[in-house]
């Protein structure tokens, strides 16, 4: 995906978006700490051993998992491996081309992936099935088809229903041999559903769940990743302005509150 | 090491003597073709055909920066056909391969004679065909949501564009062939065309077909093409009234 | 291979070639279902173990065959495999560049490798060493020389003289090993000469062999495959417009004759 | 055939308890900048921070080529991180990797803030940071020596920009990680700042920290900006004299 | 499992002590040339030199459309030098490899001094060689045929470029080394030169030579180079009559 | 690395600096056959097992050496390899470019290498751990920081320099097993200090060790490769214009005066 042309918003649009949040109102209406709507439809791909389809406003994102038996990295023997890739498909958005990942797909596709990896979404130890030799990785690959801003936490959420969702046969060993009992299928063993919240700083406020008008005249962005307990698994700020560290303890406190209600969207 | 597979539930070879389902050898799977699906697509369609799931998109017409593809007295219509890793049994890689690159060649052309693309010189119309999960002909299955995509997004077309398969499977010329009658059957035929005019805008064959059995597979896929042209016809229907 | 820029033909000279057509001429004095002149020579690369050169009027390609033991694929561990690659050569037309593969070239290969593999021209049960363990690997690459139309029946004519012209060394199992005798080398196993007829709908009228002056200018393209008992095994339409039932018979009709009159160029 | 290797100079996991050369949790690696070291650039700077050895170049403000980029009323800050083949353990291949693409990302991010871009419409300010060793913290590293890069080619700036990882390591939430606290650490927390007004221009985490954790090791960067900032300083005194 | 290959028309290294065909040190393998053999190109050759088969063709003056190698004054001549995958024993990877890069970049440096570029500013030159068959010496065997390209393409020229390899092999200095005598000897020195003056537009070489060995390889290419030229000036004739 | 824009120098310099050569001046008062400052400082990367840092005049590379266990080439089954790859920075000059390896850098990790393979700096043979399975591979990266002209003789003194510098550990066979002892380190095996001496051709005259600004008007370009005992095991050509005879063998006996006096510049 190569972005095809900077998107060059008018200074006026700009202007009266921005004055608007200083006036506390977004122009769709929401809150500053309200989501658009959530829809998050787990096993809509046969084909795939987990799968989840993920719309946060008109935002849409399809993601499929498919394990498979391959070597561990030299460094964690003992451990499965998550793989992740993202293509922001040139349906999604007028100005994505088709090609291969450019910056903001490969941020896309690293910041879900630490998320998921810190917050040990998966217990990647049960995953192990030959120690050093044969471990199970897991491919997610996220599929954006409709882009109406704040992909971080339709990926995440979407990642981490499509893993619950997903299936694997019986491994055993026998002597020499793995087999693999594809007529009794378990459920990945999940140990954690940590998952993302995403602020954008517009005219000195914060706001969650940027929509695409607010993406493209935020100063930053803050992406905050948040265990079950409240404890902080990944971080990401984006975006050519700067954040204070007051704001960025407010956005924690606020994420605290709704991660766990994104959560409960999660089957 | 060795890795053994237990699997009960594959299918076996000689199952396909029958069509699943009991289908009759000129009936199709079953249909669902629904419009507007997408928010920032100026067109798209989704479309489930047997255990088929498309997505078309439609941006367009539109400035067309590649130069040297312009064409000074009418658009250019492109298509990528593209299937996602997860779509297929074994992870596909993401990113184009040959196939993928021959079918979106054939899918342009399939669907160029339907659109008056004189009415939009120097311009492009861009489609972009995501395949979600594949069971034996998605290509046609591509083409048939397309055109909805392209309806969609208002771009004036002759006709719409029809797409489907017949073939040849355990001896029988059949229409609308399964993923198993298509990789154990003896010939595979897609077809597109314009239902009105019955023009046809694609043919492809491969396998080992008489004279006759061609022309038998053919009149099958000319015949099928209503059927599927009502349902296109229905989604938009659906999606902006009568 | 990429096409640096589209050859737009002036209206004028499309009319008047299409006038001709329609007055039953065209501009080279052939009728519509004559072929220009074919020289088909085998065996011109020393260091391919299979070779021809092939000419349709002035459109030349030059074909290699080079076989290797290699790996058969998982679902047909029995058959040996063809692989086709084509570079459409930038010396070969103006406006061909130096690159990867572009549609075109892709396409030519994919119907060449189609019409030679569902036409069963080699037979590649025989090319099986070891099952699903060791099969013989057929490379064919296609040089296109020089472009002056009707790629694709010079291509799989080409490559039909090319496998009939390639040996490979006897190959026989003793115990654990694979013995290759380079000194008694061996056809290859050719089951049939399965070849294609190309035409062009100009006009209204279809005629066979376009050259590239009538290339640019067709509506339709229409490629069929033939074997030797008149059975078809490959079909390809291309170009923006469409073609009638009607028209499809009748080319299969006529292609039955010139797959035959073709076949004469083999050795 | 296998391989073994026999190594006794390996440092073990135990070691870690203490840091190394009893460094204070507070206490930065042994740090060294030099400006102006190469001819070509418009600005340059040398960084040794602990083992890692970076050097920093910038081009521009110059004409950008590349039009969808172009900025009406500013110029864009393009940054490329890069790390030798031979700055780590094994053999990096040649070219951009995920993480070099998203690390350049977020340093055109952390550098952006600080720059008075709208002085240079429609031009490019170009940044290449070079990692000829490596020893935890390169990207903070490269951050803070672009940032006197940027001062020696004169690029008009708010403020330098000053990087350095806080983070838990061995239980203990300590500043300016090395390589291997960062590898058997709990938590690794890269900021970037503006020393003057303390704004904050990169953040990332990724471990496993409590929220009071999380302020401490902020609260440890925060702190530990001044050092940093002064070496900085030094460094472009050195070259331009008072 | 192993594989075993029997083989007994294999050369073995012994039998290079006498050049093969009882060749003289300073005698040239068979050479063959035809110009004009392609119909599209502004200019072709073909060229057997020993068991090496070469085709060359010529593109040009003709508008450059990458501006950022356009001339002001004069054209660039550019070249692509490409080996067939069947050119081989074992079967080459299609595309260009670092080989072909640096031989490409050489033979159009090799022909540039020998044409009247200035004739034709802001414009491009274009020659694409091909092998068709390697048998050593493929890059002086392309740079001769592609001088015939470029005069049957009617491009001015001070001279034509004539290009062939000495060597040491088998511890004599030779003449026109074959692949044999390349791959077991000691030294290759390809040069080429315009045989009118003599001036040298290529010369590389690898192996071991002493001073005084070198000046003899020089010497016997120099010497050789007429025998070419006649062949290449018979094939210009034969194309346009005298 | 791609050149972004060819560099247009005015006439008007080209001709001053020409004429300045032709009175026998170049623009900064060397001596035709003088090199400019030469700086190598081996070992300057702790986590290369050889590295060198090189300068002539404002040109700086650096090098790093990594060692590592591989295959031996199918035609030389008893030596081991050495691999050598270049980057153009793009901090190195305003007109390179990021991206894969052009003909320019192409030519001088060819160049490089060719110097020291046929000059036979390294014992291959000395490398080989199991004949035609197992030997030392050495990966020589140049990385180009800084480019005021003559790459080529700065590349290969570094490349020796940091090849002196290397250290692989001690690797013995034990029954079938490979054992390698890092706590015993020793230096590569090293046969000969081969280096390069590079020559510009500008109206006339030569000149060794171009600038930037010399290579910019020069007509041709000639490198030549020595051993320590003053025979040639390298030579290149480049450049648009020719060279006679008579220059090439003056250049030689040049050659052999100036890499004897390169050579003190080596540890």
């Amino acid at each position: 995906m190569v972005i095809k042309m900077v998107h060059i918003v008018p200074e006026i649009i700009k202007e009266s978006v921005t004055n608007h949040i200083k006036n506390g109102e977004r122009t769709d209406g929401r809150a500053f700490d309200e989501y658009r709507d959530i829809i998050v439809e787990p096993g809509v791909v046969g084909k795939a051993e987990g799968s989840a389809r993920v719309k946060i406003g008109n935002t849409q994102i399809m993601i499929g998992a498919k394990p498979q038996l391959g070597t561990p990295f030299n460094d964690t023997p003992t451990l499965g491996v998550l793989m992740t890739n993202t293509e922001l498909l040139p349906m999604a958005a007028p100005n994505f081309e088709a090609g291969p990942p450019d910056e903001n797909s490969v941020e896309l596709s690293r910041v879900t992936d630490r998320c998921i990896r810190e917050g040990q979404v998966v217990d990647l130890e049960k995953l192990c099935v030959v120690q050093g030799e044969k471990v199970w990785m897991v491919f997610l690959d996220l599929h954006v088809l409709d882009y109406d801003g704040n992909l971080i936490d339709a990926a995440v959420l979407g990642s981490v229903a499509a893993l619950m969702n997903t299936k694997i046969p019986t491994t055993k060993l026998e002597g020499d041999e793995i087999v693999l009992d594809y007529d009794n299928m378990i459920p990945l063993p999940i140990n954690e559903k940590a998952l993302m919240c995403t602020f954008a700083k517009i005219g000195g406020e914060l706001l969650i769940d940027p929509s695409l008008e607010e993406e493209e005249i935020m100063g930053a962005r803050l992406s905050i990743g948040m265990a079950e307990d409240g404890s902080i698994c990944a971080m990401q700020i984006g975006g050519a302005e700067s954040m204070t560290k007051e704001e960025i303890l407010k956005a924690i406190s606020i994420a605290k509150i709704k991660t766990a209600e994104l959560r409960t969207y999660l089957p | 090491m060795n890795i053994i597979i237990t699997n009960n539930n594959l299918s076996t070879g000689t199952e396909t003597s029958a069509r699943a389902n009991n289908r009759a050898f000129d009936e199709l799977r079953n249909l669902k073709i629904e419009a507007g699906v997408l928010e920032r697509a100026d067109g798209s369609a989704y479309l489930e055909m047997g255990g088929n799931k498309v997505l078309a998109a439609v941006y367009g017409p539109r400035e067309l920066f590649v130069r040297r593809l312009m064409q000074p007295n009418k658009a250019v219509l492109r298509c990528k056909y593209n299937m996602a890793p997860f779509s297929v049994d074994d992870r596909k890689r993401p990113g184009p391969d040959r196939r993928s690159v021959e079918i979106s060649k054939l899918t342009s052309e399939a669907l160029t004679p339907a659109v008056f693309l004189e009415k939009f010189p120097r311009s492009t119309i861009d489609v972009y065909i995501e395949v979600l999960e594949a069971e034996g002909g998605t290509r046609c299955a591509g083409i048939t949501a397309a055109s909805v995509a392209l309806a969609d997004a208002g771009i004036p077309m002759k006709d719409m564009v029809v797409a489907c398969a017949a073939g040849k499977s355990d001896g029988n010329v059949v229409l609308d062939l399964s993923e198993i009658e298509d990789k154990e059957g003896e010939a595979d035929l897609p077809i597109a065309l314009m239902p009105r005019t019955g023009e046809i805008t694609l043919i492809q064959m491969d396998g080992h077909l008489t004279e006759d059995e061609f022309k038998k597979a053919m009149d099958l896929a000319i015949d099928g093409r209503m059927k599927i042209n009502e349902q296109q016809k229905t989604a938009i229907k659906n999606r902006y009234g009568d």
